[in-house]
């Protein structure tokens, strides 16, 4: 498994995905600055949180259009495993890697706390670590994480199985409380929560230890 | 020289807020008549701000050495070293006008601006934290400047990716018009890259790295500078507008700079621009500066001379390079997206021994100014004081009880300033960067030094009430109270920060409150192995005549060896036994219970001295507290401050949602709301599972500890009378500040 | 060449801050008042000269940039 | 009664998302850019139904919530 992290102007959370990624592939984990054309060989890219371009404008959406998003939608489409976590989310949507956008939280305030996910599904390469239905702990922080689709899009994503986490008690207005989505073939995860930030009890748990096991130990095709 | 378009005139000199006899000084120095970007240069290096001149005779007598003091007061920030090779550089400053004026912006360039600080020196910024305080709730004003301060110091501070991990925030009408927003930074460095301003190489260019000058926050002198600028649209703002984003590219960039050995000296722009850093750096050097003006990256059209040396527009630093390694630097800052210029180079100093500050523009000569005489004639004042005058202490017997002491609890809780204050934290990212091992919401903060065991605690503290009624005893008291709070999670108290926030010096109670405060601070400093490293110093914040209460907020910082032995504020579990440390006497002047129960507002001489401050039972108890926490017997801590024993116990409670029954130790001499709301000093509360051990210990100590109960149930229980759940407490505790701030709000 | 782009939300889209500052001015005492909507103003000085030129270049910003067309419209004008 | 408000920052006041937004213009090969201010947009529809009385109530909602008079300036248009 090799891995890399993304690294756009003022994404913040990069280093923090980098030692969570370690953490469980016991290697080192590439950093890509974001002027870099080519992922060919990493089996899982991770776009990672932050504010990216000072979340001007629209989250993500100046990232959206940096010149390592060709590769990064290329690595997509041969089937490479594509993580996108809070500002990493909303540049995949902005990107229209992923459905739906991510708007204003409701409270129009910026959110950290820790909340609580349920698992919808644990067939796939992101969530096998985990019991469908499973309830776990993760924290989220961000002012934009109100997930919202039309109604076309939200019948979709939700008749195909695409929706990856939802809020037992929705911290932000998002449509069917949903907190994470695949893409249709099920290599891309965007979701606001951090994973990343718990991976470690010294810093109040490890629920995301299973996803970033579980990736990295993903033996299923990558790539092509 | 020439563009002298005006002549010097009083009201000029005034304007720039020189007194008479500062521009007689002026006229000394320069032989001659300045023009008026000199007079400008002059205004804004003798300003309060920027030469301490009331304060500095009585910041000499605050202790600023011990053998992990790397470097004390006088550069960007303070450096202590915490062991490998590892050092820890913090401040704190304020940046309360501006925040009173425009919240939100105010409130995130002093966040932006104590983060340049401590990156300056090379350290990458670790956490924030921000004291607070805000007039009284019902001012039609409190609730528009509470959003936008805590949305502004969010906005920064989130972008930037550097965790806000605690402060305080209280209310209080004294800053009714009159808000003070002190904002702190702690940064990690290695002791060898640790970067410092004084400038050094005759012929080195002078860089100047970051965003774009424009006529950003001109102060006071804006009137005088628009009578030569063309532009007489509306009057310019004269607020700055923070860009994290852009602080965000120059911290990464810096850092990738200070890696290499290409910096000799750096400096941020802060208060007073390039005026102040490059006056700084040539001064600290001894040498002078040839800078050209046209050289400076500008934001806006036919900026003047006098306009781009007193910008304060943010994100931007000046730094002195090795020759030959201007075309390596250029590439860092122009990677990151960020303007770089080279503006000047260092020159020798002329045969009286002083360097000159020389400013070239559109080809002229258009400033020339002695460094030396300027730096070293700037005006120090021993301004008139009065001490504060001494009050009674007050007996609890005259002191009314409340009808109903859980009653009387719960209004404590849920009122303005005892209750939780998560709906200022969760608007902050406190987890970023993966190290926050205790979050707000507990004493100090706790934030592991990345990729080590080590972790580094800090908290800001000061009770403004205290300090009212006696600077002496409130200046102690601050000081303890942060090394307290750093104890109670294990740590080792290093240094502090303080920033003094008081009112008009020209007034001698007022100076009398500074230099009994400062008194205090240095004894508790010495006393306690606790010196100050760095501060700040902000006077005049008063509004009609009424200063506000005295405020020397303290930042404390103390290291834990190993993490893992930490322990929070919630009780360690069901059926431990609590144990008290220190002696509760019911000290019910200048309390919480007085002013939230009794409705005193503490102001007049009949509220009582505040505790008295014993600062050798502080070291007494808290070494001994620390011992426990770190063998692992106690397993949780909380220090007693405002509110007292049952206010400690409540938010113990609150912390693990768990009850305790309580043993009711009042007495004849020590009613029980005396001794439940009592704020006497030098106490903690901890749990352990083996109170027997731990009072022997204690007693070879000769430390005062009381087994005073169990953890147990959902209630919290005081003998045989007093008790209610700790959901109601919770309850009242946790909403009090959402409802207040659901209510719209306007400007 | 001065140019401006109105980029609203599409009909339909939640508005969290249209509906955020209208509850607000409600409780300021502002009646009457049924809707809200919040959207973004952007100023453009561009070097072209020749108006349908601008305007084809900004609306290839538009939909490059500065409009997200899942849900947002926008508008262009250009001004001189 | 529909209007709208526009909110723009006051001349000389930095403008970090037009900065920004500039910056990203200029890097997806759009040549020619020499300023981006961002503002807001604001729709409101109120009961009023009086063109004068309107403007003066949305006056006062600028000068209370919607612009920040110390960095912005505002423009209000009854549309019908
Ligand atoms: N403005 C703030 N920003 C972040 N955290 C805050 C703020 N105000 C208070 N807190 C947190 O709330 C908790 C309680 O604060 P306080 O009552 O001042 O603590 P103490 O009495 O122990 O000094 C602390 O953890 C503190 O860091
Ligand atoms: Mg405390």
């Amino acid at each position: 498994m090799k891995a890399c992290v993304i690294v756009f102007p003022a994404s913040n959370c990069d280093r923090d995905m980098q030692v969570a990624l370690e953490r469980s592939i016991s290697k080192p984990v590439d950093m890509v600055w974001h002027r870099e054309s080519d992922l060919t060989g990493y089996d899982l890219v991770v776009v990672p949180g932050g504010f990216s371009y000072g979340d001007y404008l629209r989250c993500g959406a100046m990232a959206a259009r940096s010149p390592i998003m060709a590769a990064i939608k290329k690595h997509a489409d041969r089937g490479g495993l594509l993580l996108g976590v809070c500002n990493g989310f909303q540049v995949l949507t902005e990107a229209e890697i992923l459905p739906g956008v991510l708007m204003r939280n409701a409270n129009l305030k910026f959110i950290c706390k820790d909340v609580e996910l349920t698992v919808e599904r644990n067939d796939t390469a992101f969530t096998s670590g985990y019991a469908t239905g499973q309830k776990i702990t993760t924290p989220v922080a961000d002012h934009d994480g109100n997930y919202f689709t039309d109604d076309e899009t939200l019948k979709r994503i939700e008749g195909n199985g695409q929706v990856a986490f939802r809020y037992a008690e929705n911290p932000n207005g998002s449509i069917n409380s949903i907190a994470g989505v695949y893409n249709e073939r099920g290599n891309v995860l965007g979701l606001m929560p951090h994973p990343e930030r718990l991976v470690d009890s010294e810093l109040g748990g490890t629920d995301g230890t299973p996803m970033f096991d579980a990736l990295l130990n993903y033996s299923g095709k990558v790539g092509a | 020289m020439s563009e002298t378009p005006n002549k010097i005139t009083a009201e000029i000199v005034a304007e720039h807020g020189l007194s008479e006899e500062e521009y007689q000084l002026v006229l000394e120095i320069m032989g001659r008549e300045p023009n008026i970007t000199e007079l400008g240069i002059f205004s804004v290096m003798w300003s309060e701000h920027c030469s301490y001149k009331s304060s500095k005779k009585w910041l000499k007598t605050l202790p600023t050495e011990a053998p992990w003091v790397i470097c004390g007061p006088g550069e960007n920030a303070g450096i202590i070293d915490i062991g490998d090779g590892q050092a820890a550089i913090f401040k704190m400053e304020s940046h309360n006008h501006p925040s009173y004026i425009e919240p939100y912006q105010g409130a995130a360039t002093g966040v932006g601006g104590i983060m340049r600080d401590v990156f300056t020196m090379g350290a990458r910024p670790i956490a924030n934290l921000n004291a607070l305080r805000f007039g009284r709730p019902d001012h039609p004003k409190t609730r528009h400047l509470v959003h936008g301060v805590v949305e502004g110091i969010g906005g920064y501070g989130n972008c930037m990716g550097v965790p806000t991990v605690g402060g305080e925030c209280e209310f209080d009408k004294s800053y009714d018009g009159n808000i003070l927003v002190n904002a702190m930074t702690v940064g990690l460095a290695s002791t060898d890259k640790i970067f410092y301003s004084a400038a050094a190489g005759i012929g080195y260019p002078v860089v100047y790295v970051g965003s774009k000058t424009g006529r950003d926050g001109i102060h006071g002198a804006t009137m005088a500078s628009t009578e030569f600028t063309e532009a007489t649209e509306d009057k310019r703002p004269t607020v700055q507008v923070g860009d994290p984003f852009t602080e965000k590219l120059l911290l990464e960039a810096c850092l990738e700079l200070m890696a290499t050995d290409a910096i000799v000296a750096i400096q941020d722009m802060g208060a007073a621009g390039l005026t102040s850093s490059s006056f700084e750096m040539a001064s600290n050097g001894g040498v002078g500066i040839d800078m050209n003006l046209d050289a400076v990256p500008q934001r806006e059209e036919n900026m003047t001379a006098y306009e781009m040396m007193l910008s304060e527009s943010q994100e931007r630093m000046l730094m002195v390079l090795h020759p030959g390694k201007e075309d390596m630097a250029r590439e860092i800052f122009e990677k990151w997206e960020l303007d770089f210029a080279i503006i000047g180079k260092l020159t020798e100093p002329d045969e009286s021994g002083t360097g000159h500050m020389v400013l070239f523009h559109k080809g002229e000569k258009i400033a020339d100014l002695p460094i030396d005489p300027l730096a070293a004639a700037s005006p120090e004042y021993d301004r008139p004081w009065v001490p504060t005058p001494a009050r009674e202490t007050l007996k609890p017997s005259e002191v009314k009880a409340p009808d109903n002491l859980m009653a009387a609890l719960k209004t404590m809780l849920g009122g303005a300033n005892g209750s939780s204050r998560r709906w200022i934290w969760e608007q902050y990212d406190h987890m970023v960067m993966a190290d926050t091992v205790q979050r707000p919401g507990g004493d100090a903060a706790v934030v592991r030094v990345h990729g080590t065991k080590k972790a580094l605690a800090m908290s800001s503290d000061v009770t403004p009430r205290y300090v009212f009624a006696d600077p002496v005893m409130g200046g102690r008291q601050a000081v303890a109270e942060s090394w307290r709070n750093l104890t109670a999670t294990g740590a080792r108290p290093l240094a502090i920060t303080d920033n003094m926030n008081f009112g008009n010096p020209q007034r001698p109670e007022i100076m009398g409150q500074f230099v009994g405060a400062c008194e205090g601070i240095a004894d508790a400093c010495i006393a306690l192995d606790f010196p100050v490293v760095s501060g700040n110093v902000s006077l005049y914040n008063e509004t009609n005549g009424t200063g506000i209460l005295p405020t020397p907020t303290i930042g404390g910082v103390g290291l834990l060896d190993d993490v893992s032995k930490t322990v929070g504020v919630g009780f360690g579990g069901e059926g431990q036994a609590i144990v008290i440390i220190g002696e509760t006497a019911g000290h019910l002047g200048q309390s919480q219970y007085l002013m939230e129960i009794i409705g005193r507002d503490g102001l007049s001489a009949d509220d009582g001295a505040p505790p008295n401050v014993d600062l050798a039972l502080e070291r007494k108890n808290g070494d001994f507290v620390r011992a426990e926490i770190i063998s692992g017997a106690a397993s949780a801590c909380h220090d007693i401050s405002s509110g007292g024993l049952l206010v400690a116990l409540a938010e113990m409670a609150m912390a693990s949602n768990m009850g305790a029954t309580i043993e009711d130790l009042s007495g004849a001499s020590t009613p029980i709301h005396a001794w439940a709301f009592g704020e006497d000093q030098a106490r903690y509360i901890v749990t352990t599972s083996d109170p027997e051990e731990m009072l022997e210990r204690a007693e070879k100590s000769g430390v005062y500890a009381t087994l005073a109960g169990t953890v147990e149930g959902q209630e919290l229980t005081i003998g045989t009378a007093h008790s209610i759940s700790v959901a109601e407490l919770k309850d009242v505790h946790e909403n009090w500040m959402p409802d207040f701030m659901s209510h719209p709000e306007a400007h | 060449m001065k140019a401006t782009v109105h980029v609203t939300l599409k009909n339909g889209v939640l508005d969290p801050q249209g509906k955020a500052i209208e509850h607000t001015l409600s409780g300021l005492e502002f009646k009457g008042i049924n809707e809200v909507r919040q959207g973004k103003f952007i100023e453009l000085d561009i070097n072209e000269t020749d108006p349908a030129k601008a305007r084809e270049q900004i609306d290839a910003m538009c939909r490059g940039l500065l409009a997200n067309t899942v849900i947002e419209n926008y508008e262009i004008e250009i001004i001189e």
